[in-house]
């Protein structure tokens, strides 16, 4: 049942995947600050709804204490349960990291597989709401260069449900990023129970002579330059990541084995970013049908400003990517 | 407690002039942001002023506080300007942080703001850093934190209060209990009744105090401040009060006991001063209203001075990241 | 309290079995590192045997318990197989965890053993998951954490007890106080006297009891242990002990009070239950000195096992890192 | 007065670092667990006689507390002070990246270049002593891609000096990266007072074919590579960043422009690593003098094993550097 006039929410997708998980799978239960409804189901009211309809013992509001939440989840992973929490903003996840990063993603390694995490972290981040240097951080890349993690993320509330579900049922951490500015995007509503497999991109428009990699926000970014050079007669493919670590290296190599030219581009700040990875690999694995160098566009190098113009300026726009893919196109 | 005096008259004058500064820019903020003149995320302190102002009586100017994002009565009870704030709020080039920081990271040393953060019990570790600075140097300055009660369940504060301990640094430790966090209210969060009591896993003194009456907070602050001042090692201070409108403002208060709401707005402590400042003859209601009118037109000069400000420039972004490029 | 029967002579004898075995097989540890057979960073528990085993005795073989990089004797008592766990000493693919965790990250869930973690603080939180998973799922299981004196001061511990606390935990918080953290005594380190003081901050039970006294801490952990599994909530036990052999095995104890640690070493807790047992006439020396011989062997015999069991393959890189992969 | 009896191991080096320049200037202090005399000077030493020199105060024993740790040197940075930290094991960083990212880094910035944090945070690491998933990550890829750090690692005792002087005296947050393998390795005694400065690389040998980039202990498997080419005829330069972020490019474009060939070589994993922007700025900036891809050496994507023959088989080795580069000259 795809809604073809787009009326489903990023936040009502999001809301569904974890009801329609619960329903099925009574292991499965959330925690984060605020996500009950006594509490109003969450800041920005993701989880709406959930504790009235699972009850409040499978939907806690918890103090803040993001160690203890992170360190609860992974106990009753431990024990077989499916924990979703919520972390309500990325860089609230800097308290956290060692229940991350030396617990959660290392437990099944360490323990010779005889342990497992299956564990969804949820976080949400976002620069563009003058939120300003604390509260809009892209750590992405730092989940990625953590063995044991998978880090996705969506464009669309199809995919946010997909991947969701994907992250739940999956059997390792997943850090499933969300994005404030995406919660209203609409899009076709998302079939019960569907699943998005985690590590494959989608090439969500087809091009013959460069190649967009992106994921997240940037995709409707990328689709509209993608737009832009179109009218000028130059077609441009965009890849949908979908799934950050690990990332989909066939349909990656496939677009650009196609078009010769890749531009990577995330809203993280561009050094040290995913995007360098992905240059990296690309410009190796596919070097003798590159046209051009890889480029790369992301944040400069300074924490997320409050100002407005500054905060713009900041954000990885289209002008940004268009310059980027120009530079390509020479 | 040892001082048990209240303050004098002056003093009290003063703290009322402080309570009435910050009810008065929280009043300014939130009818620009309702108007649309200044929209922005704002987390209102309405009703916690007391608090900062009893403690800032007590400070000196060149002591120090580290504050959250809910600190406006904090800072501006210390010192912060209030055009450089609202130019800060407003991001332009002449705030205090270049417009760079916002709201949640004002900062402003020269009236000893050193900190505001947006991370919750994020203030006490670097207070104590503060503090140790004076220690070894061999200051006689206190150090302040201010944060939340539901910022006693976080591992910072653990950490934080038990260094300053066993170090005895000169820092007072304030919890503005203002019975939630966000939407979860303190008791759903918390398994003690009274933060204060948390002081004594940290062998320091604990002081529970009605953080809205003036004169209660006035000589829990001062002795306190006295305490850490003298080298006898930081206080945890839990000064009970309530905020009026909610986590951030504009939020539905759906999540809160309206009728503990409606009776603490009914003691609102700002005015409860203003009446005790009058019946002591301290100063007339038309003075009062005088010195708020001052103060109001004050802030909304401020507040047209920052609208009318130039923005900062775009290149801003590549500088303050490191001192320089090395 | 409330049991303060103490244990019948089947479960004190099964009790000193438990503190036999781990300090032989310390003992054989310090062997085969000093001679050279097995060199391995090794935090000896040496001493701190009869808090484990007194655990032990009153918990079920579907308990689960979260332990640290010196929690060999919670290992063994609990029940993890000296053969695997001897093996993954050596790295061998025939070890608890194949030869990828070692010493300080031993995992055996058939024994309950579900986590050995060498961060200082982190066993605490995952415990609580342990034991809300029980919860969630109307389970009257217990989950127990260990952990040192030291973790105390770190956010963790703090975060986890408010947080089990509120929710009612079936978890015993048994913080093993050996007086040391590294290398700093836990007075230099730590705010507060008796750490189970600390429980009065998150409103749970504290229990002070000598560690090294098997009938002292027998009634502790039976009392805890029951108070968790009927509903009631988390408890926290401070259990004084003493760790023999320093931080690291092989550390120059030139940071330690030698007077204290000889006092200590005088004292030592398990041939004092020896002699308990022997003096309730519940086994003779005779029969003691067998069993003893009987578990040396098989501690013997597993090391030998161990050291020429093969390595794992270097494949084994990319197994278990994920599921599979996706 | 350099000892070319290289007679000075890399641990005195950072020991005389710190001694001397809290000689020079008292605003310089030192925190850490462990590392006063009566609790042995730091677990491996490193701080050894400094409070019996500067006393107790100036030179402080902390609870195992590392938020309470940075949050301390934070703000005494914020007064003035001239704090060094000492974070026992780069694993440790997880429970404090909180104070290190949110607010270390991001303070100047975030307050309009009125405070500064003039803060050195130490830290040690290394894989090689089979102390397994938890005490031997390399994070400088985190720490490099967020805004306002600096990153400093050594590679001998006179850089690890120089270096170490260089950050305390620096206005700015510097995460020093220390290897425990290090600690013994021998070299030429440094130069009372002398700095290294920031952010500037060495080209540690030159050559003409090939250029390795790498940092820390990783210049010695660099340098046994260069050797082992030499003897086949094949010119090496080898490149050692000692700052990895800001990294020189200046002197990594000049040498690879010389040899149009790059490696890039860590310990960390390699993937999402340094290595990869390294990749992906070359790659771009000097596609047209590249004869061949830019290729890297790293760790493979899971945590630190224990089993001698694994963690020997995860480290980045002599063979492994060899491998990528006869890829390269293929
Ligand atoms: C580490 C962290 N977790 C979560 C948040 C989100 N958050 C912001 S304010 C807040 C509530 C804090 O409550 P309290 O400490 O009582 O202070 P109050 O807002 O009531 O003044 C929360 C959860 C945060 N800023 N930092
Ligand atoms: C977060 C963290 N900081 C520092 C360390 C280094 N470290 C390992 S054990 C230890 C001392 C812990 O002492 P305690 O908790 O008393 O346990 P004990 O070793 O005495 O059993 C320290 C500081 C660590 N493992 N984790
Ligand atoms: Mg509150
Ligand atoms: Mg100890």
């Amino acid at each position: 049942m795809v809604n073809t006039e787009e009326q489903t929410t990023v936040i009502q997708a999001l809301n569904a995947a974890m009801a329609d998980a619960m329903e099925q799978d009574d292991s499965i239960f959330l925690l984060g600050e605020d996500i009950a409804d006594p509490e109003e189901g969450g800041v920005a009211g993701v989880t709406a709804g959930l504790s009235t309809r699972f009850g409040d013992s499978r939907v806690r509001s918890t103090p803040i204490s993001e160690q203890a939440i992170v360190g609860a989840g992974i106990g009753a992973a431990l024990n077989g349960m499916r924990p979703v929490l919520e972390i309500m903003m990325m860089n609230f996840a800097t308290v956290a990291m060692d229940m991350i990063v030396n617990h959660a993603a290392k437990l099944r390694f360490m323990s010779g597989g005889q342990t497992q995490v299956p564990l969804t972290i949820r976080m949400a981040t976002g620069a563009g709401l003058s939120t300003a240097g604390q509260h809009a951080d892209y750590l992405e890349a730092w989940f990625a260069h953590t063995a044991g993690l998978k880090v996705v993320t969506y464009s669309n509330p199809a995919d946010a449900y997909g991947l969701l579900q994907s992250c739940i049922f999956d059997n390792d951490p997943c850090i499933f990023i969300e994005n404030f500015l995406s919660y209203s995007v609409k899009g076709g509503a998302p079939e019960k129970g569907s699943r998005v497999p985690l590590g494959k991109a989608k090439v969500v428009r087809e091009g013959s002579d460069l190649t967009i990699v992106c994921y997240g926000a940037q995709v409707s970014i990328a689709l509209s330059v993608a737009e832009k050079f179109a009218a000028e007669g130059v077609s441009v493919e965009v890849v949908d990541l979908r799934t950050i670590s690990p990332w989909d290296q066939e349909t990656v190599f496939t677009s650009v084995a196609k078009t010769g030219r890749l531009v990577v581009s995330h809203e993280a700040l561009k050094a040290f970013g995913v995007g360098a990875e992905i240059a990296a690999v690309v410009q190796q694995e596919l070097w003798s049908s590159l046209k051009a160098p890889v480029r790369r566009a992301g944040a400069p190098t300074c924490p997320v400003p409050y100002s407005r113009p500054l905060e713009l300026a900041f954000m990885t726009s289209v002008e940004d990517l268009e310059t980027e893919a120009r530079l390509l196109l020479k | 407690m040892d001082n048990q005096q209240g303050p004098t008259n002056e003093v009290l004058l003063e703290l009322y002039k402080k309570c009435a500064l910050a009810k008065i820019n929280d009043e300014n903020a939130r009818r620009v942001i309702m108007n649309g003149t200044l929209p922005m995320i704002y987390y209102s302190p309405r009703g916690q002023e007391v608090i900062p102002a009893a403690m800032s009586v007590n400070l000196r100017d060149d002591d120090t506080i580290c504050t959250i994002y809910r600190g406006m009565h904090d800072m501006v009870c210390k010192g912060v300007p209030v055009d450089a704030l609202w130019a800060e709020y407003a991001g332009k080039a002449t705030g205090t942080c270049k417009g760079k920081g916002g709201p949640m990271h004002i900062t402003h040393p020269e009236s000893g703001c050193m900190l505001t953060t947006g991370i919750v019990g994020s203030s006490l570790p670097i207070a104590n850093g503060l503090a140790l600075s004076y220690q070894l140097r061999n200051l006689d300055n206190v150090s302040v934190a201010y944060f939340g009660d539901a910022a006693s369940n976080i591992g910072a504060f653990h950490e934080a209060l038990n260094m300053a301990s066993i170090w005895k640094l000169p820092v007072v430790f304030v919890c503005q209990n203002n019975r939630y966090g966000e939407h979860t209210t303190f008791a759903k969060a918390t398994s003690v009744n009274k933060v204060s009591d948390r002081a004594a896993s940290y062998g320091m003194p604990g002081i529970h105090v009605d953080g809205n009456d003036a004169i209660a907070m006035y000589n829990a602050a001062k002795e306190a401040i006295d305490h850490a001042r003298s080298g006898k090692g930081p206080v945890l201070i839990e000064a009970m009060t309530f905020r009026f409108y909610g986590h951030v403002f504009g939020d539905q208060d759906g999540y809160m006991d309206q009728a503990e709401k409606k009776r603490a707005m009914e003691n609102d402590p700002v005015p409860k001063l203003r009446d005790l400042v009058i019946s002591r003859g301290i100063a007339s209601d038309a003075e009062l209203t005088e010195m708020e009118a001052a103060i109001d037109s004050e802030i909304k000069q401020a507040i047209e001075a920052a609208l009318s400000a130039p923005w900062p420039d775009v290149d801003e972004l590549g500088k303050d990241v490191v001192a320089s490029a090395v």
